[in-house]
């Protein structure tokens, strides 16, 4: 046994030991302990790397932790879908770390830094874990880890509206996590196991006794999940804790955070309830409608704002809608545009808010109309800003597109063409309010009216890491589909 | 005809609270929503497996495995230890750093502001 | 009020050690255990006052006991992959398991429970100083 | 009138419900905050009781192995998982209550509502 068999377990244990360890050493050794973390993220990112090839090489990698098989012990599995996700969170985790080296500086005091490195690599390990995990009640256990170390990355600003957010947005996740447990329990007591393939199987025969007892856990599993994933009725607490937050905890939040719940409730309705059941009730009907319903009310909502940060918020209301819609299609093309608008929407909000993050630190603006004439003092930044809006409208050549055609696409196929008018229609409210911004800022008369200070290299170099993957995944996306749409058969 | 007898029995149930008692509408209107969850929840739970039969789908062969050979294949005589440390060893580790993320949030927190 | 807590104190503490080394073999166990050692040194610092209590155990001590809690937990997870079984296997790793109902037995699980009691007792205590001190 | 008996067998399932129910009104309209934590607390506090309940067997024993005796025991599980959930509401708790501690520092209530009023009239 080789330490290529511990992969599964190894990528969440590194981040944890990394956050166990970071505040200790910045104590004693303020640079090692960024390095740390860098270096442990490298660790996590290798080795979800390899543990792709391995998937790839010979199917779903199963590790029983301590060496029990499931029902007795816990489970994580690594499919290709899985594999995806978690390259997903550590690689974009990665990048804005790189970013939050130099961003948090200046936006946090300096004795609770080494605290931030510790609470950003708790949550990476813990979305990791979320991605891998096997087992409902591990599951929910990684859930409340994530929860309050979201929280907290948004409560560590010396800003009273940081608390505020993070409060509410503690209560209603606990709420979240509430109800995910009573559902859980409930699924136990019908089954009699907590992994997921097991429940699947057993389920199958237990619906026929116990069909209520199910279907109220289905329903509490949609009211958790989109309560923390930000379904649209239940997006409350999102602005408020996405728009406050220090730079790199909004990217972080809005990049992955949200999303790693959409794809939980995803493994629950694919993986943990019985193929039988998605066609006897209508449960993908309720999350098409929700996330229709999103799309356009996340960008009304968004053309109101006068805030750049609290307006990119609003944006991933309507953004997360599009991964529920493909979700709800229950269709394997949509599952390939939801999870190709996973990776797109991840590196585009992350770079937007890296953007309005550079913006804020060389000139202090926060306020939309105040950003007029600001591309000839920061040509970098609104190119960045550029691109990332075109992807979020759709533009040909970013990524955006890829993902809207498949969705679009799915819709046609299986005949419900109002779904591509939806997403057109949210594409033209995206324009709308992103597009004033770019035109304002390059084409404007006058000249800006802030100081302005210059931009320190680290944090360039991150946003045209990020121009250049948008522009990469717009015109190179044949793998990641390929690889996704491999994936998405095994499903259906 | 109990249908019935119900429904005369909620208005006079609200017309008494309303009127003698000198409720607020919306307060009597909450607790009448919050009946009715509670009643569509009672539907669930009058259909899940009866409380403390030892045939009930939760004490299956996992309980079962664990409740045998538990003391056998990992040394503790109480089981409830050994399932928290041996077989599900991963949750309690996840709930060490829940308590450790407890810790860095409370000092973060408190150190910030 | 001082002097009870004084004459209290150490049979509690006592009896949180007991708790948590007898994990495997009663009820009870690290988090248990711990809580009532943590509760102990809280009690001190109720009872006379926060500089007392903070002489029993200091920040940096509190601390450094709770990473190491944890990461002795994740190490001994990862000595089990060392001695060739899964990660956080016990018997499968070779941990020896000695005679079923004595002390000294149940290999990682009596060494997991330790750390376990240790981080917990720690947090309580850090929890309660830190809440304290930001009410200041 | 079948399930009147069904829901009278399953009575402790039924408070667990109503529990729940409670907490999460609660949580969800009051303004205090305090009262938003303890009723998380009271939601969390009733799917453990739901979670320990199943576990429960008619005349059984702790899961505490004696060697010879022969007894039925009940199900260890549910308690080993309500375990590390209690521990999770633990901290969960502590935290909010860190963060009541600074908004009060700040606004000088807890309560929401007088928060928003304090905040729009500046």
């Amino acid at each position: 046994m080789g330490l290529a068999d511990h992969f599964p377990a190894l990528i969440i244990v590194v981040m944890f030991i990394s956050a166990f360890l970071s505040p200790l050493l910045y104590r004693w050794a303020e640079k090692v302990s960024s390095y740390f973390v860098t270096a442990s993220l490298l660790t996590a990112f290798v080795f979800s790397v390899a543990l792709l090839v391995q998937v790839q090489q010979s199917g779903p990698v199963l590790y029983y932790m301590g060496g029990w098989p499931p029902p007795w012990g816990i489970e994580l599995r690594a499919d290709p879908l899985r594999v995806y996700i978690l390259i997903v969170v550590i690689s974009v985790s990665l990048w804005i770390f790189l970013y939050a080296l130099r961003d948090l500086k200046h936006e946090l005091k300096k004795t609770v830094i080494g605290w931030y490195y510790s609470l950003y690599s708790i949550l990476v390990g813990s979305m990791a874990g979320i991605a891998l995990t096997n087992d409902l009640f591990n599951l929910f256990v990684l859930m409340e880890i994530c929860a309050i170390s979201a929280c907290a990355i948004i409560s560590i600003k010396e800003d009273r509206e940081c608390l505020e957010a993070s409060f509410k947005y503690l209560i209603l996740s606990a709420m979240g996590t509430g109800c995910f447990l009573l559902g859980v329990a409930m699924l136990y007591m019908a089954t009699g196991y907590l992994n997921y393939s097991f429940i699947q199987v057993e389920l199958a025969e237990a619906i026929i006794h116990y069909p209520l007892n199910i279907f109220t856990a289905a329903a509490l599993f949609i009211a958790a999940f989109g309560t923390k994933a930000a379904l649209f009725p239940l997006h409350v607490w999102l602005p408020d804790a996405h728009a406050s937050a220090p730079t790199p905890s909004s990217a972080m939040l809005s990049g992955l955070v949200i999303k790693i719940y959409a794809f939980a409730l995803f493994l629950m309705f694919y993986q943990v309830f019985p193929k039988t059941m998605l066609d006897t009730i209508p449960l993908n009907e309720i999350i098409l409608w929700m996330a229709a319903l999103g799309t356009m009310f996340g960008s009304i909502y968004a053309m109101i704002q006068t805030d750049l940060k609290k307006m990119l918020a609003y944006s991933s209301i309507g953004q997360i809608s599009y991964i529920f819609m493909g979700i709800g299609f229950h269709h394997d093309l949509a599952l390939v545009g939801g999870f190709y608008h996973i990776m797109v929407h991840a590196v585009t909000k992350a770079l937007l808010f890296m953007t309005a993050g550079v913006i804020i630190y060389s000139t202090g603006v926060r306020k939309i109309s105040d950003l007029a004439g600001i591309g000839r003092v920061l040509p970098l930044a609104m190119l960045a800003f550029t691109i990332g809006s075109a992807s979020m409208i759709g533009i040909p050549g970013t990524g955006g597109l890829i993902s809207k055609w498949y969705l679009a696409l799915s819709a046609l196929e299986i005949g419900r063409p109002f779904f591509v008018l939806v997403i057109l229609a949210s594409s033209l409210l995206n324009a709308i309010y992103y597009m004033p911004i770019v035109i304002n800022a390059f084409m404007h008369q006058e000249d800006f009216q802030h100081d302005v200070r210059t931009v320190p290299l680290f944090m360039q170099v991150s946003l045209l890491v990020g121009m250049v993957f948008i522009i990469i995944s717009g015109f190179f996306s044949r793998p990641v589909v390929s690889l996704l749409e491999q994936a998405a058969s095994l499903l259906f | 005809m109990i249908y019935f007898l119900f429904a005369i029995i909620f208005v006079i149930l609200t017309l008494f609270l309303r009127f003698f008692i000198g409720v607020e509408p919306r307060i009597i209107l909450t607790f009448y929503l919050l009946g009715l969850i509670i009643f569509l929840f009672s539907f669930t739970v009058a259909e899940m497996p009866t409380f403390g039969s030892p045939v009930n789908p939760a004490f299956n062969e996992v309980p079962q495995r664990y409740l045998e050979s538990g003391v056998a294949e990992t040394g503790a005589i109480n089981i409830v230890s050994s399932i928290i440390i041996d077989y599900r060893a991963f949750d309690t580790l996840g709930e060490a750093t829940v308590l450790f993320v407890a810790i860095a949030a409370v000092i973060a927190t408190i150190k910030a502001h | 009020m001082r002097i009870t807590s004084r004459l209290v104190v150490p049979f509690i503490q006592i009896y949180g050690i007991y708790v948590v080394l007898h994990g495997h073999l009663s009820p009870g166990g690290s988090f248990s255990g711990g809580a009532i050692f943590g509760a102990s040194l809280v009690l001190v610092a109720l009872s006379f006052n926060l500089e007392t209590g903070a002489k029993q155990i200091s920040h940096q001590t509190a601390s450094l006991l709770e990473s190491g809690g944890v990461l002795g937990f994740v190490i001994t997870g990862l000595v089990a992959i060392a001695l060739g079984g899964n990660y956080l296997s016990n018997r499968a790793a070779g941990f020896p398991a000695g005679q079923a109902g004595e002390l000294f037995s149940a290999g990682a699980i009596l060494i997991i429970t330790v750390f376990v009691g240790i981080k917990v007792a720690s947090t309580i205590v850090t929890l309660f100083y830190n809440i304290i001190e930001g009410e200041k | 009138m079948e399930m009147l008996s069904g829901i009278i067998d399953n009575y402790y399932y039924m408070v667990a419900i109503i529990l729940f129910v409670i907490g999460m009104y609660t949580m969800l309209t009051h303004a205090n905050m305090i009262k938003k934590v303890i009723a998380m607390n009271i939601m969390d506090t009733s799917v453990f009781l739901m979670f320990v309940a199943i576990g429960y067997t008619h005349g059984a024993q702790a899961p505490i192995i004696k060697e010879g005796a022969d007894t039925i025991y009940a199900n260890p599980l549910p308690g080993a998982l309500i375990l590390t959930g209690i521990v999770v509401a633990v901290s969960v708790t502590a935290y909010a209550l860190s963060l009541i501690v600074k908004i009060y520092r700040y606004y000088g209530t807890c309560d929401y509502d007088e928060i928003c009023e304090i905040r729009s009239q500046e």
